[in-house]
């Protein structure tokens, strides 16, 4: 089944980010293919490379870029959103691409699923 | 009919997530409690006994890792909740036609 | 090229977009109007719901000169050019607040919570805030 | 970037938009126009000045389609057509006429 995901809130203040990334990783593991996961409102920050959580802490930015690389996942990250967080092209990490409200849109006409994690 | 499930997030003592979903998700739709959605959970608080009738008509679970984070392992749930871990939240989502998150 | 003349993918959902949210305390009532406007494009089957503080969205006479934030409550005016023509409150919502639709920015249905509950539940794709 | 308009600075995006949308006046709008190479007659001032209207009454700049609907409800089915707004603004009436107009880029863009 395609599933996408949306993500609302950064990776520190909520949980929603980590609620998210366990619910892609049991659906990778389930055989289900996760058609995009998009990041809007605060959830832009989830892209940003510059974020240094303390070592003793989860990266969720890495485990992001990571999960997406490995697995081929559209990592999209709403420009809008992102644009007025101060959140540009040379400071998003690896694995995500910056794109237009129209790609969640299209998530949910795409998918057979869309979820979606926020505050 | 399309089933619908619900997820919820909020804390009952928080916000009204949970009352508003009660009041419009029709019978025989299901209800996943996750993060602090877990403590409506919880059987003997002062909401327990609004989602213990729902039981009766929804289909109401509980993200296990999300109880066992708070502390809530060994504390009674609500009779007829049933507790999921990650992948059978991917499984809920993928049997019901279409979900809906209560933020 | 700006636009979209043709988005036309052949698939048409049920798209729904709850508001929960009073306006100007948190940016989630605002986005979720950004991400309506959008959507609209789609030629999908688009409704738009408020239910709890998001009918605060739709309260006449909101003057946000003194807190510096757009008065985004006027564009609700526009959905109607967006082709955005399936607007529900909530009964239950607006009464609990005091208010009626006459209190409202644009012409809504108001519909009790069994009616409304019943509309949800043939949705396809349900995006709140 | 900025335009240089009766003796002062407009800031503006790096697209051409202009920051602030309160420093817009006539004269501008024909200083962005040329930069455009969009000859401003009163069949683009027309719509210029619609757009102003649209986004003082409802505080957005509507996409292509909308703008197109919105003219012709107004304006009738002449103008209210794309081929007429395009012949005035060659690149995308609701862009182009949104930046002479000294307003945000069109919502709606995907």
């Amino acid at each position: 089944m395609k599933i996408g995901i949306l993500i609302n809130e950064g990776p520190f203040t909520h949980q929603a980010s980590d609620s998210a990334y366990r619910f892609t990783v049991a659906a990778l593991a389930k055989g289900h293919e996760i058609y995009r996961v998009f990041f809007y409102k605060d959830g832009v920050n989830n892209a940003n490379k510059l974020s240094e959580p303390q070592t003793d802490d989860r990266n969720l930015v890495s485990l992001w870029s990571e999960l997406g690389q490995e697995n081929d996942i559209d990592l999209v990250v709403c420009v809008a959103a992102a644009l007025r967080r101060g959140i540009k092209d040379e400071i998003v990490k690896e694995g995500f691409r910056i794109s237009g409200l129209g790609q969640l849109v299209e998530a949910g006409i795409q998918a057979d699923r869309l979820v979606v994690f926020g505050d | 009919m399309k089933t619908m499930l619900h997820l919820i997030n909020k804390s009952p003592f928080e916000k009204n997530s949970l009352d508003s979903c009660l009041r419009l998700a029709q019978s025989g739709s299901s209800i996943l409690l996750i993060e602090d959605g877990v403590y409506a959970a919880v059987a003997n608080t002062e909401h327990a006994h609004r989602v213990a009738a729902r039981t009766r008509d929804l289909s109401i679970y509980v993200l296990g890792p999300d109880v066992a984070a708070r502390g809530l392992s060994d504390s009674p749930l609500i009779d007829d909740i049933t507790v999921v871990d990650y992948e059978g939240f991917v499984d809920l989502v993928a049997e019901h036609d279409a979900n809906q998150s209560w933020l | 090229m700006e636009e979209f003349e043709e988005p036309g993918p052949e698939i048409v959902k049920r798209f729904m977009y709850v508001n929960r949210r009073a306006p100007y305390g948190t940016i989630y009532a605002h986005e979720c109007l950004e991400v309506i406007l959008v959507a609209a494009a789609f030629d999908q089957d688009v409704s738009v719901v408020f239910v709890d503080d998001g009918v605060y969205e739709l309260k006449k006479g909101q003057d946000t000169t003194d807190i510096g934030l757009k008065n985004f409550s006027k564009t609700y005016g526009a959905l109607d050019d967006y082709d955005v023509e399936k607007i529900y409150v909530e009964k239950e919502s607006l009464e609990a607040r005091g208010l009626t639709a006459d209190d409202l920015v644009i012409p809504v249905e108001v519909l009790a919570a069994k009616e409304l509950g019943e509309i949800m539940a043939k949705q396809d794709i349900v995006l709140g805030s | 970037m900025a335009y240089e308009c009766n003796g002062a600075t407009v800031e503006a995006d790096e697209e051409g938009y202009i920051i602030d949308i309160s420093a817009w006046n006539p004269d501008l709008a024909l200083l962005i126009a040329e930069g455009e190479n969009i000859e401003m007659g009163d069949d683009a001032w027309e719509v210029v000045n619609f757009l102003r209207n649209y986004y003082e009454e409802y505080q957005i700049a509507p996409a292509v389609r909308v703008l197109t609907k919105a003219i012709k409800k107004k304006l009738g089915a002449d103008k209210g057509n794309s081929k007429y707004l395009y012949e005035l603004f060659p690149y995308g009436p609701a862009k182009q006429a949104c930046k002479i107009a000294g307003l945000p880029k069109p919502t709606g863009c995907i």
